[in-house]
Parts: C-alpha cells; structure tokens; sequence
C-alpha cells in the first residue's frame, strides 16, 4: 500500500504539473510562444508515480512528451519548462531545442529528440556504461505511447536490454490514441502488456489514471529492476485528455472513451485518494494549492525575464573538437 | 475567384491522381479521418473510402510496404510525418525501393512525400531539408516545389512517373504561398524555371529559397542590379541545361539552398557550373547553405541558421563585386 | 498427416537443395565464384516445406538467405542459382545482383536485399494492393532467422501485417546462431514463439529438421492464413549445418548442439520418413539420387556456359524514366 | 621485419586505445570470441574480457546505445558488419550522437567503424561507401584513412575525439595494404597529405580511390606528366588549406572518389576548389565517382562502375589537356 505521505507528494506535483502546462498554453494561446506546446493532461499520475519512485542521482528517467509530472518529481526546476518553450538561453538547451526535448544528461535526465522509440536504447548504454564502470547502475526509466510501440527503435531497445539483463524500466502510457490514430491501427495484441513475454522480460500493468495503483505498480517494478530483475515493462492505459498538441482539438476521440472509466481525470482520482488517505484535507489542499499557483507564476515569469540566445554571439559549433581550416 | 495556398495545391494534386487512377493510394500517419498533420490529405479518406490508411508509427514498414505495393502495380503515396522521421524508412528508401528497377527490372512507381524545411520553432528534428540523403543514391527522383503550381503539376507527374520519387513539400510555403489557380507553365518535371530573369548574376535554388532569393533581387534590383533566378524544381537529376544557359547569360553563379553545407544540392551545382561551365564563368561561384549545426529552436536563432533574403542580399553583392 | 507423395516431393525437392548446394560450393573452392556462398544445409526440410505449402501463381514467397530448397519448391528454376552466383547475364539479375539476392517479383518472388528483416513489409504492401485490387491475395510467405528477430524492420513489418490482418506467413529459422552469435545474445524469451501473443497473431512452432512436423505445421498454418486468420508466425529450431558462408568453418558451434536433437540432418530424417511411409524405397531413392545429379550438372553447366553481362555495353541506367538532361 | 596489414593496424589501434584507456570498450556483431566478420576484433575478447560485447542485429539500439555509454563517460567504438547496414542506425547517429553535443553542450565521444567500398562480388549491399551520407549531417567528423599507418594512427584519434567519429575503413585495403610498420609521419588528423608531388595536376581523393590515384599517376609519369595525390585522409571537416595549397603548385584538379556521383565528397572538394581556388585554376576541375547506379556484382561490372587507374588516367589525360 501507498504511503499517504506518497500519495500526497506526488499529488502535489501532479497539480503542479497540471499548472505549469496549463501556464505554458496560455502563454502559447496569446503568441508567446513559436512551434507546439504538448501537454501531460491525463498523464500525470502515472509520470508523477515514474518520477517519484526513482531516486535522483542514482537512477536515470528519460521522459518524453507528456511527462511533465515526471520530470519535476525527478527534480526538474519548474522554470526549466518555460524557459525551453520560450527558448530561453538559460534553459538547459539554450534556445537550440525547445519544448519537450529538455534534458540535463549529465545529471541522469537525458534529453529527448523527437523521433519515437529512439531513447530507450540511449538509456540502455546509460545503464552498460554504469556496469562496466562498476559504478552502482540505479534503474534507468524511460516511457512512451501506444503509438511509439510500433517503432523498430522500441523493438530493437527493448531487446537489447533484455539481452543484456539491464535494469530498465519502461513505462508504456497507453492514451488510446497517437496523434489522432486510435489504437487499433496500431496494434493487435490483447494486452500491450503481452509483448513482455516475447522479450522474456517482466510485465505489469496498472491504470494510468489511479494514482495510488500506477505507485503501487511501479513502485514494485523499480524495485524488481533494482534487485536484478532485469527489463520492466509496464503498460498503463487511460486516456489522453489534450488534443495531441495544443493546435488540436481531438475532434476524433471516442466519446465513449471520454465518459468510460479510462476518461477519468487523474487529478480528481488522485484528490479523492489523498483525501480519504488521510494525508490532507480540503484546507490543507487549497493552501497546497495556492503555494502552486505561486510557483508556476514564479516559474514562468523567471522564465519570461530570462534573456534569448543572441544570434550575433552564436558561434555555431556542433563539434566539441575545434579543427583548424 | 479565390485563393489557392500550396497544400490545397497538394491535396488537389492527390485528389485528382486518385481520381484518375485507381492504382494510387495513401499510406501514412494520421492521413485518414484527421487528415494529416498539415492536412494535405483533408476529406480525401471520406471520398475515397478504402484508398486512404493510417498506419503505425513504423516509416520502415511504411516505406518497404510501398515497395511491395509499386511490385503489385499499385501507385503508393507514403506521407511522411516531418521529412526528418523518413531516417527510420530510409534504409528501406535508398537500399529496396531505389535499387529496384536496377536490380529486377521491375519499377518501382513510389512517392514519398515529406514535409521539409525550417518554419520558427519547429527546431531540429521538424525542420530539416533532406535532399542531399535521396539525391546521393542512385534509383531516386527528387523534387522540391517552390510554387503552388508545381505543387500540384509535379505531384502529379511523380505520381505517374515509374520510378521512386522524393518529393519534398515545404512546410514554410504550405499555407504562406497563395496563388491565383494552380495552372502552371507546362513545364515538364525535369526542367529547371527561371523564376527571374536578370543579367548581372544567377541564383540557383530550390524550395522556399526561391522566394528568399526573389526578395533578395527585389532589393538588389533597387540598386539597378538585375539579378536571375534558376528554381531548380527538380533537385536529381539537375537540369545542367538550364543552370549553363543562366551562367551563360550573367556569369556568376550563387548556388543557394536551406540544407546543411555540406555536400548536397549546392555542391552539386556548383560542381556542374565549375567543370561544365568553367569558361562562363566572370567570377567564383559561391555558395550559401544553412549554418553547420543542428537547425535551432529559438525563432531568432532559426533566422540566423538558414539564408534570408539578407545574407543572399550580402552574398550577391560580394559576388557582384568581384 | 502428411501424404506419402508430399513426403516424398518434398524429399526430393530438399535432396536437390542440398546437391546443388554442394555444387556451387565447389565452384566457390575452385575460385569460380566472387563475394561468397550461403547454403540452408540443415534447413532443407523447413524451407521445401514452406515452398511445398505455397501455390505458385496465387502466393507470394520471400526466401531469405537459406531457402534453395523452399526457391526449388516454389517453382525456381535450379539454374537460377548458379547463374546468380557466377553473374550470369541470363540470371535473373544479369549480374547486377548476386548470390541469395535472387528472385522474380513478377512472379510473387521478392528479390531480397541483404539488410535483415526488410522483406516482411516488402511482403505486406504485395498483399495489401492485392487486396486493395480485389484479387485473390493468395497467401505471402517469408523466412527469416532467428538474429534477425531483432531488427526494427522485422517489428514493424509483422506488426503492420497484424494491424492490416494480412495473410503473411512468417517462418522464423532458429538454427541457433546469426553469423557466430548464439541466440543467447539475440533474445531471452523462452521461445520465440512468444512472441506472437505480443502481436496479437496465431503461433506455431515445428522441430525444424523434421519434414513432416514442418509439412503438418507450416500447412496448417498457410491454411489458416489462407482462411482470413492473420499473420501466422512459425518458429522452427534446429542446428545450422554449415558455417554462416562457405569461409566460415562455425569453430564456435557448440558440440553438444551438433550431437543433441536439433544437430540432426533434415535429409537423414526426411529419408527415414519417405521411406517408413511407404511412398519410396531404396531403390527408388537411389533412382531419384541419380536425377538429381544429372539436374545439378545440367544446371551449373547451362550456367557456366552462359554469357556474362557486358560492362561495355552496359547503359548504366537506375532509372526506367529516361530524362534528357 | 614482419609486414602488418590495413585490418591489423585496425586491431592494434582498438588493442592500444583498450589498454590505454578502460572507459573505451567495443560493441558490435559477432566482434567477441569470433573476432568479427573482418577479424578486426581477434584477440581483444579474451584480452579485455567484459569489453567486447556481441551485440543482437539491432543497428538502432547499438547506436543509441553508444550515445549513451558516451553521455556516461565511456568511449564505445561501434562495429557495424558492414558500412552499408549503417543506414539502420542511421538515424540514431545523425539525429541523436550528432546533434548530442550542439543541444545539450555533453559531448559524445562515440566512434562507428564501418567497413566500407567494394570489393569484387560484394554486391549493392556490401560495397557502399556512406561520405556523403554522414558528412552532409553537423556534428559528426568522417575519417577515410587510405594506408596502414593511418589505419593506426586515425583510429586512436577517433577514438580520442570528444565527437562522434564515422570511421570509414576500406574493405579492400584490409588485406592488400601491407606495410613494414603502423608508423606514420604524424600528421594530425584533420589535414590531408600530399601523398605524391607533383606539378602538372592535383587528384583530391580518399581512401582506397588513393592507391587508383597513385597508380594512374605512375602511368602517366611515363609520359613524363607529374600528378599530384592529395590524400584527403578527413572527408569531414576538409582540409581546405592543403586542396588550395596543392591547386597553387598544379592549377588542375580531379575530385576522385569511389562513392556515388551525386553530392558528397567529390562535389565539396571541386566546390572548395572553385569558390576559394578559382583563381589557382589553369582548366575546369573535373570530378570521377562511381556510376549512378547500385554497385554491380559481376566483378566485370563492379570494375566497370567504380573509377579504376584507367579511367582515372584517361580522365587526367583530358584534364591536362585543356
Ligand atoms: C519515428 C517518428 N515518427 C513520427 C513521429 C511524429 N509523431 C510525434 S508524436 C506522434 C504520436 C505519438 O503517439 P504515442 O506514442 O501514442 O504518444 P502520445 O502522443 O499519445 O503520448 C507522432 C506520430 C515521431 N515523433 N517519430
Ligand atoms: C541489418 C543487418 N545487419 C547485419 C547484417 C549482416 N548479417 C548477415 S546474415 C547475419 C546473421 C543472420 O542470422 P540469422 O538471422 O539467425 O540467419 P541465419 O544466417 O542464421 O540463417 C548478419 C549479422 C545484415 N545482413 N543486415
Ligand atoms: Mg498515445
Ligand atoms: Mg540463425
């Protein structure tokens, strides 16, 4: 059983989570931003539970686009979201990558780039390298959608790090859509969940949107990968409650989807489990609540008075080795 | 009479080929009921039921599906998400789908189309133009549109050209460039435009730089210059026909593209103006391509990567000055 | 059960695999052949098998790199392999290709490329505009090994097969190593055939040196394909009996692998079947021996006093479409 | 003194680098007990055990696998089994390792060794050499060594850089090229040599196209015409000072190189050549690659497709006759 404590923690970040993004898409709405802005609304329960189950400076979490939660349960600064949408050059990429593609690889968060499936085996070497170091591995935790699964680079990590027993952990968010496709133009099998055993690896499920379950599950999950279990797969499904990006409208979502179970919104879950935990009550929420509006304005106006990258200073470097012409 | 945009003008070019020909079909992500990412495939799905799939998120599959599609005697259409994702098919692209005809005899009538090119904010990974990769294999047509009319009369003739076509569509030109109607000049595919004529230099170009390049000579035209513009349409093969004829007339050449700087198309054409053109020559060609780094994020950052009308402006006057 | 007279067909056809082979090996020591050779010693029985369930003109068949004896089955020409191997410009790739890279696409026979995995959704688009032209789609088999289990290409092509339900019969050849690596490298399922559930497709396993199980297996299973079941995945272990080319004499083979089950040569089984069924004997087999012979002379013959391509009068020509330049 | 070859200085550069430095360790296709399909790796499995990883046939994974040992501080040195399955890993080399660097200021000090040109009856699908592909992508530097030493020396520095390094070694030199010693003339990596003087005309080329170079050299040295061989040795970046230097003694160039025509190497070497050399030039520079097809099997076609001392001695002849 989950911890009240727990449940309380990560709730909060789950709100938080929730505020910043809703921040980031005003700001987006009102122009301030160029490109998309991809939101974690109906994830943030199962990234939240991700994030908080590991442990940072000894485990690895590589989020992807909908893992806002996750990344500031690992330790993510709240500002670092703002300042990358609005290419700021104090953000971790400095203007040159934007949006959901931060990261700080050196502090155990690599950064993503877009093309799905692709991390899983980034963080495959992460682990090798911790082994052949002979330095403690911690886990290393990625995650991705429905959709992402049909890619050859999920396939060809997934395997890769069974055959090298590595202590992987990966979150498969089944939002029941990628983009607009559904997903039984993606896949078959009952259960994605029945792909583990043609790794040989381990699999679990827990719904995607019950906070206390996606702890519970993957709590145990990364506790199996830590004790030598090797791969985990676990599978989460729920509903994404955005449209793919903020210019979407999801049109295309099944209504049925939406008043069904899976259509649930994590955050009301999650405050019913916390209430009835007994961890907080309803005061102690709404104070809660406040303190995260107060970090998301803090957040987002640091993020807005920080600087842009100048154009005119740029050296345009993509080598580290400097060659003479 | 209203306006055509360059995505109409594909979305009507792939509306009419499947009109005509009922060989021809859609394979992509998100291209059935939603559309499409840019919507280039908008109300094709309802109107041609059974012709327009969505896939998995598998451009490998995708791309060796539509090979063994071409095989059966169908005409493939693959809609690439962003250009930047045909990396995971390119393996099936350049070493199946193009090494087909060579090898078996059999053609392979494919068209992929992928999104190209930079657009603020779209960053590293929905930004690139990647027509060094297509071109540098042999088996592969490569087309990069720069007007709404060949929007549609090219993707058309790739549609019913026999051999595999990359047909790169750019993204910055998609709801940008506006045309009265998509009648265009007849031009068959493989001959370059001059979008311009002028005397004193030539750019050659391709894509949304033509456009680039056009403001550039607006501007330098104040200044009595007048500048000719090759629109290369066609980026494999190139029309060297075209391209000396310009040189011919102005004898400096400025080989300008969005890509990355080395290699690539503007190699290429400098290398044919150089060891075909040598004598046409009054002055060293130069070139002009995006920065050498991943393109970036930040709007501002992004306009300094890739050639404005200014930097083309700044090149030619250092070319003209010559 | 399988009749006598496919026992015997298929014998027949596995023995000639197995000559010819033999043959062309020989050529290869003598120095008659460039680049290298690559026999299905020991896949004989799983590949004519394949072939044999297959009807030519209304299947598609994508051998892969072991698969003479399946080519045979299938109608090949027992020329074309010799002519491919020595650059014939009779062959069906008049020089331009070589060796296993054979294959007539016109006539639902795929010429493979050597990257692994990529003929599975060559395979699919085939079935797909089939069935998109209203034809009779006929079933499309391939082959692949088990190394190749862990390409990309291989996910995404039988994972599409199953999202579009395809009739794509899918032969995976575990003959225990890819090239010098043991499939404890290559994957840490159970078995492969584990994989299928993950696919959401039907399963089937077979001993892969045993004709009639594969007979009785890959039968079923083309049938049910051929009934509107889906991609079907078959899983047949057994020993590679060769190197992985002619130039590889497999020192790092496990020994125990050569003397357990599945080290048994398919022919020696074959034989024992073909005769305890009734369907030849001795002598009939000796017959059938000195045939085959007189086949594999005449083919390799035919071939070596074929022509070689001109490279003078070569045009060079990627492309079908002529453009001025 | 007992002669080493092209594939032993290979392995003595892994061997040397491995016992030099514990975060370097190999990864890649039956490269452990078996010593891989080239027996580059012979030995070093039982030398350094737990450092030479077989790996599944998964080019993606290994890939992204070695961006990620790199990121910890390892240096992996990636074996594909030949250059041509590289396109598989592909995308995870030019859009993860390459961009790694410019987007997150963590170098990825990661080197992938590929097997790479032609060789009698290898076929379009072992014979492909990759320049164009890898150098065209920012962040990634290509090493083509053409001799022994190089072999040796080139290796230990690729594996030294903090960049991604395409390391591009040729299949026919591995056991052709023989030499007394792996010492060189330590020369750094990023310059090219002048591998023969000469004063009537300047071959720019690379790896194995090097020693064609040099024996149509010798041929024509029979007429008494002195060519120059530039080994460019790094197809990216280019040693521009050393083309320019060598087209000032020669006033003539040939850009020869074995890959496909289109783009790449031999475009950028003649595009160097015209837009900063234009003035060095006696005569139109002229360029030699391969065919525009796949790469043929038949070893009459395969020499008939790829530049050989003949084609490239008839092709010096109308260059020095201009
Ligand atoms: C290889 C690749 N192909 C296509 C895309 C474009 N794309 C970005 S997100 C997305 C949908 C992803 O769906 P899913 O994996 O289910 O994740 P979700 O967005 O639902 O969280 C697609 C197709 C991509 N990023 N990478
Ligand atoms: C993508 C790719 N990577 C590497 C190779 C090189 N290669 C050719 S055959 C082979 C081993 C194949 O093993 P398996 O799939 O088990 O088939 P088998 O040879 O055992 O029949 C390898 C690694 C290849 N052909 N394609
Ligand atoms: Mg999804
Ligand atoms: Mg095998």
């Amino acid at each position: 059983m989950t911890s009240p404590d727990l449940l309380l923690k990560a709730y909060c970040t789950m709100l938080l989570a929730r505020r910043l993004e809703e921040k980031i898409t005003a700001i987006y709405r009102a122009g301030g931003i160029a490109g998309g802005v991809y939101v974690g609304r109906g994830q943030e329960a199962l990234s939240a539970a991700l994030g908080h189950s590991l442990r940072r400076g000894v485990d690895i979490f590589a989020p992807l686009i909908r893992d806002q939660a996750g990344r500031l349960a690992f330790g993510e600064d709240p500002a670092e979201g703002p300042r990358t949408y609005l290419g700021r050059a104090t953000g971790p990429m400095r203007g040159r990558d934007g949006n959901v593609h931060r990261g700080r690889p050196s502090e155990g968060m690599p950064a993503m780039i877009s093309h799905l499936g692709t991390m899983t085996s980034v963080v495959c070497g992460m682990l090798l390298a911790r082994r052949m170091q002979g330095r403690e591995t911690g886990v290393g935790a990625t995650s991705l959608g429905d959709g992402a699964t049909s890619t050859g680079a999920f396939h060809e990590g997934l395997n890769l790090a069974a055959v090298e027993k590595l202590p992987l952990v990966m979150v498969v968010a089944n939002n029941q859509y990628a983009y607009s496709t559904p997903t039984s133009r993606q896949f078959v099998c009952a259960d994605l969940v029945d792909k583990a055993v043609g790794y040989g690896i381990q699999g679990h499920t827990c719904p995607g949107n019950d906070l206390s379950e996606c702890l519970n599950t993957i709590g145990k999950a990364v506790a199996d990968a830590r004790g030598g279990g090797g791969p985990q797969l676990i599978v989460a499904p729920f509903l994404r409650l955005s449209g793919h990006g903020e210019h979407d409208d999801a049109f295309y979502v099944d209504p049925a989807l939406r008043e069904g179970p899976l259509g649930r919104d994590c955050v009301d879950i999650a405050r019913e489990q916390v209430l009835a935990s007994g961890a907080a009550d309803e005061e102690t929420l709404a104070t809660m609540a406040g303190e995260i509006a107060d970090i998301v304005a803090t957040a987002t106006a640091t993020a807005q008075k920080d600087p842009l990258p100048d154009p005119y200073a740029e050296t345009w470097q993509a080598l580290k080795t400097s060659c003479p012409a | 009479m209203s306006e055509i945009n360059y995505i109409d003008a594909i979305r009507k070019a792939l509306h009419d080929a499947m009109a005509d020909d009922p060989g021809v079909f859609l394979y992509g992500q998100d291209i059935g009921a939603f559309g499409g990412a840019f919507k280039a495939t908008k109300g094709l799905y309802e109107t041609f039921p059974g012709r327009v799939l969505d896939c998995p998120i598998s451009e490998d599959a995708m791309s060796g599906l539509a090979l063994g599609a071409a095989i059966e005697g169908m005409r493939p259409v693959i809609e690439m998400q962003f250009a930047d994702f045909s990396t995971v098919g390119l393996n099936q692209i350049i070493n199946n789908c193009a090494t087909h005809f060579y090898r078996t005899g059999i053609p392979a009538p494919v068209v992929f189309r992928l999104p190209s090119g930079g657009t603020p904010g779209s960053g590293p990974f929905h930004s690139q133009s990647m027509e060094a990769l297509y071109a540098h294999y042999p088996g592969l047509i490569v087309f990069t549109p720069a007007t709404v009319a060949d929007a549609y009369s090219m993707l058309r003739e790739a549609i019913a050209i026999d051999d595999p076509v990359i047909f790169c569509e750019h993204k910055l030109l998609y709801r940008w460039l506006k045309e009265d109607s998509i009648r265009g000049d007849g031009l068959p595919w493989h001959r370059a435009r001059v979008a311009r004529v002028g005397k004193h230099a030539t750019v050659v170009t391709h894509a949304a730089m033509v456009h680039e390049a056009l403001r550039a000579a607006d501007q330098l035209s104040e200044d009595g210059w007048e500048i000719e513009v090759v629109d290369l349409r066609c980026a494999k093969p190139l029309d060297r026909t075209t391209i000396l004829g310009s040189l011919a007339r102005t004898g400096r050449l400025l080989a300008l593209g969005e890509a990355f700087p080395f290699g690539g198309v503007t190699a290429e054409v400098v290398s044919i103006a150089a060891t075909e053109g040598f004598e046409l020559l009054d002055a060293p060609p130069q070139r002009l391509n995006s920065r050498d780094t991943p393109i970036p994020y930040q709007p501002d950052l992004w306009r300094a990567h890739r050639p404005t009308a200014e930097s083309i402006q700044a090149a030619l006057r250092r070319l003209l000055a010559f």
